[in-house]
């Protein structure tokens, strides 16, 4: 029961297929709220990334999810940058030197990488961002975690959660971000930012599963 | 849509190529990562001062680079924050050994990217400060948001601190009077039209013939309220007496420790102004309202200052922080000090500002 | 029309009343007739400079007055020209005795005003002087039209000749370097977008979302030709070209004999540019364009005037001779000597251009 | 058969009166080949000489005039101020110190305002100016003294050279003042300053013949 490697590299190769895909659904959701421009963001690092992928794949999982890091960090700038930048960082620094990765080790990877994300952005939950996706998917994989679930089904409920944190991020009011400024006005629109964490997750089942 | 502009991806490439050429005596530019910095940089002995930003406020902040104001400004795509490196590149490149301040407007993607090159540029043994502006009395509290925007003070602050930077002002002191200053002024912008944002290739937003916004950010975020379309006496008192009334201002804010290499927390408290107060009085085109408007506004500015007991001992009128092309102002009320007034007046020669020099 | 006016009738004089007090120390307003004029005049011993020409253009001319330039401006309606009063009582508010020199942007309303008024100041025993200015190349002949009209080397004339006047130049003097000046300038202008003229309250002309006017004026007046939107780089090509490529102009001017009191005809030539001049190159906003996309003109003028062997030894970019909020941008080339770059190089002090004082 | 000074200053007071109403058609004329203002220059103009006149009534005819010039020239702007304005202090020069006017002094009057007109805007005959109006006038006024006609017959015949030269104007392309930059596209329009001038000489014999 591992992630390896090769599955590592084939979620960010997929998940800058998806996003590229979402680009404009994820940018439309931010011109409601934002300032449409995190599909543009996402879509502008994760082709970088992808053409920096080759020139790593032969170093260790780690160092992979580094690169992904400061890819990002140095080309979507607005807050996703830092933000998924950070996340992929820490994780690649929690991941290091590993070819292949235990359930733990994977979560361990991704609490590393929610974490450093919390840290840069300070967003609780319920101030309708991405961490309002990232905070209920970790207590469920470490719920999972503790109930043994195969890589599987531990991604496979983690994605449902996501789905719907996803979702539950409508009626919120931004108290964090762009969106902040619009007070009520915030409410009643999916936080972009939430919708790509959502893929991004979806995207690590997919590889895995597949 | 109409701009002089040729291919969109290029937009802000091709400007900052034509700064170049323009002033190749005062700023050079550097690409990928892109920043604009002193052409004698790094200045001996002298505190770097770096700001930034998304591109489309211009003269700010690439034209605020030279003697007594910027050492470098580093410029995103237009209304998008740019990325550590620019900040973290800039940095190596005008840190003379005295350190390197970062004055950063107070925006999510601003705050955050600077952060992360403050970091970068700790690790790599280079002092850092970081202050973040944030004067916009449009957005009212700070719990529930990111914070009031960081808007007009940025200018007067990079003018202010750049002159005692050259003056030989250490790091911590930067530091200190740039936060002085934040904490001193307030301001507050309304929009009679929409910008255009190249890639967007359409308005942000829609204004009737009859419609001005008022409270607006400068990336045409919504501002606080639309209302009818008013004469410029109407909207300069509305907008003034909201400056001139403005509570204490309490948040919380992350300040760089260069001795700790931490992040600190620190509440921070803007005191309202009262009778007897001198300020820098700021008038601002958005970008397309011309200086003629700013002057009919500015006349009945200082008659409601005077109302107040507050009394405008230095100003300045024009577009100096804008939003592309929109139609609009903004009007920014600094608390001057001796130490402010001096600085203020000190010489300062950069393409987007100049006098003394 | 959404703009930051009052009452419409008052335009124009709220705008004067905020410049007085915006300036109390550099500039003096006076009402009825109107004119703004050097806090400090008359300036014992100094030729004293008057220009004045329709409101809307700012900050030419008001903007202009003060140390290094101008001693003297008179603002008409939008548009429309001032009256010979204005000029008159301000000739007679800023002559110290050296006399008055005339600097007149060719428009007939502008000619024949300024025409009486130095008749009204001769009379009154004022030395004068009056110089045309009149480089608009996107007006072919002066045979069959009023000749070419004056707009952006106005703003360098005042510029450079303001400079003379401060170093001691005589009226003579003054005069000959002004023509000189106009003689070697040339510009020329296009619009993106109309301006409206508050008393009219729509747009003076309509262009379509892909249509832009070139060879425009700076009253909205129409333009040389009417063609589909372009690039920044086609469009500064198009244009440099024009003025570079411009033959030699030749018209009859009328210029006022102080001596025997009276108007003679000139017969004046400008040359052409040619392969190893040396210029100083103006790129203008017509109001409503921010600064950032002169930049991008800059840039693509900088490389035409190289292939044709022109060297841009200074510059100016930004918003000087305007046309209300009209958005659109122009083009003004002037060979420049010694005598113009030492000029050019002294120190100004006014609201509306400034460096080294 | 003389002009007396009441009806120079009937003439002046129904100037005022005609051109008011006639402030947007002149505008609107000025509007199609020049900057959309000469009605409200004119009109501008001869409300200030309306004030003006009370003032000066007690004076000669030329102080009369000389006080209407320099109020225009004080108040209008434009190409056309300085040019009615030295219209009619040069005719008031010619009236020094009259009281009252033969046809004579009355042409006499007119012809130095033309000339002084003439002068100072240099436009010629065919330029599409109100130049086209008064040298036919002028023709008419003096072959009428030569034939000396009485002052009614003198003025209108002139009216009608005057209503006939205006409407000559239509297909001349302008080559003087702001309707020259149109270049042809000025072909096909009456000159405003043409037909404001035909609207004061009607006034005059108006005056005259009332
Ligand atoms: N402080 C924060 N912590 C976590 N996520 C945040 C924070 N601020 C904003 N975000 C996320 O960033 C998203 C917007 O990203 P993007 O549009 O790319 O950047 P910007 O807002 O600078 O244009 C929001 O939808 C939200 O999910
Ligand atoms: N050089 C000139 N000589 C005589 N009349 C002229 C001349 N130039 C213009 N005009 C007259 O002036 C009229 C325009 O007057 P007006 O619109 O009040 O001034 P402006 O053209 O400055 O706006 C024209 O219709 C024409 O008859
Ligand atoms: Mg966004
Ligand atoms: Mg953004
Ligand atoms: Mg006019
Ligand atoms: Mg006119």
């Amino acid at each position: 029961m591992t992630v390896t490697k090769d599955e590592i590299v084939r979620w960010l190769e997929q998940t800058a297929t998806v996003l590229h895909e979402n680009k404009d659904y994820l940018t439309q959701l931010d011109s409601a709220i934002g300032d449409a421009d995190h599909g543009t963001n996402m879509d502008r690092g994760f082709t970088k990334v992808v053409e920096k992928l080759p020139t790593v794949t032969d170093k260790d999982i780690g160092n992979i999810l580094k690169t992904v890091g400061m890819t990002l960090i140095s080309s979507v700038g607005g807050a996703s940058g830092p933000l998924y930048g950070t996340f992929y960082m820490r994780g690649g620094m929690a991941a290091d030197a590993k070819e292949e990765m235990t359930n733990e080790e994977l979560v361990a990877m991704l609490q590393a990488g929610v974490d450093g994300l919390i840290q840069r952005g300070r967003a609780q939950i319920g101030d309708k961002t991405m961490v309002d996706v990232w905070l209920p998917v970790m207590d469920s994989l470490n719920a999972g975690l503790a109930d043994s679930k195969d890589t599987n089904t531990l991604l496979t409920d983690a994605v449902a959660v996501a789905e719907q944190s996803m979702k539950d991020t409508i009626p919120m009011q931004a108290k964090k971000g762009r969106a902040s400024y619009l007070g009520e006005r915030s409410i009643g629109h999916q936080d972009p930012g939430a919708t790509s964490s959502y893929l991004i997750l979806n995207e690590l089942l997919q590889a895995v599963a597949g | 849509m109409k701009k002089l502009i040729n291919a969109i991806p290029d937009v802000v490439k091709e400007q900052l190529e034509g700064m170049a050429v323009a002033h190749p005596d005062a700023v050079k530019v550097h690409f990928e990562p892109n920043y604009i910095y002193r052409a004698d940089a790094p200045v001996a002995g002298k505190v770097a001062l770096i700001s930034g930003g998304g591109s489309g406020h211009e003269p700010m902040h690439g034209g605020f680079v030279g003697m007594g104001m910027l050492d470098a400004a580093c410029p995103g795509e237009v209304f998008t924050s740019p990325t550590p490196d620019q900040m973290y590149e800039a940095a190596k490149a005008v840190n003379s050994g005295a350190g390197v301040l970062f004055i950063v407007k107070n925006y999510t993607g601003d705050v955050l990217n600077f952060e992360t090159a403050a970091e970068l540029a700790h690790a790599d043994g280079i002092p850092v400060q970081s202050i973040l502006i944030d004067d916009d009395v449009a957005v009212k509290d700070s719990l529930y948001t990111a914070g009031r925007r960081g808007v007009g003070t940025t200018v007067l602050a990079e003018k202010i601190v750049g002159a005692a930077a050259e003056a030989g002002y250490n790091l911590e002191q930067c530091a200190d009077l740039c936060r002085k200053v934040n904490s001193y002024g307030r301001s507050m912008g309304m929009a009679l039209t929409s910008c255009t944002v190249p890639a967007a290739g359409k308005p942000t937003f829609e204004l009737g013939e009859d419609e001005i916004e008022i409270g607006i950010g400068i990336h045409g975020e919504p501002g606080q309220k639309r209302i009818p379309m008013a004469t410029a006496d109407e909207i300069t008192t509305m907008m003034a007496e909201e400056i001139l009334t403005d509570g204490a201002y309490t948040r919380v804010v992350r300040e760089w420790d260069a001795e700790a290499g931490e992040w600190v927390e620190k509440t921070l408290v803007d005191e309202p102004f009262k009778s007897g107060d001198q300020v820098i009085a700021f008038v601002n085109s958005m970008g397309g309202t011309p200086v003629s408007e700013l002057y009919a506004v500015y006349g009945k500015l200082a008659e409601v200052c005077e109302a107040h007991g507050v009394t405008i001992a230095r100003n300045l009128i024009g577009p100096y922080i804008t939003s592309l092309e929109m139609q609009g102002m903004s009007i920014t009320l600094l608390k001057a000090d001796d130490e402010i007034l001096k600085f203020w007046d000190a010489p300062v020669n950069t393409p987007g500002l100049r006098w003394g020099a």
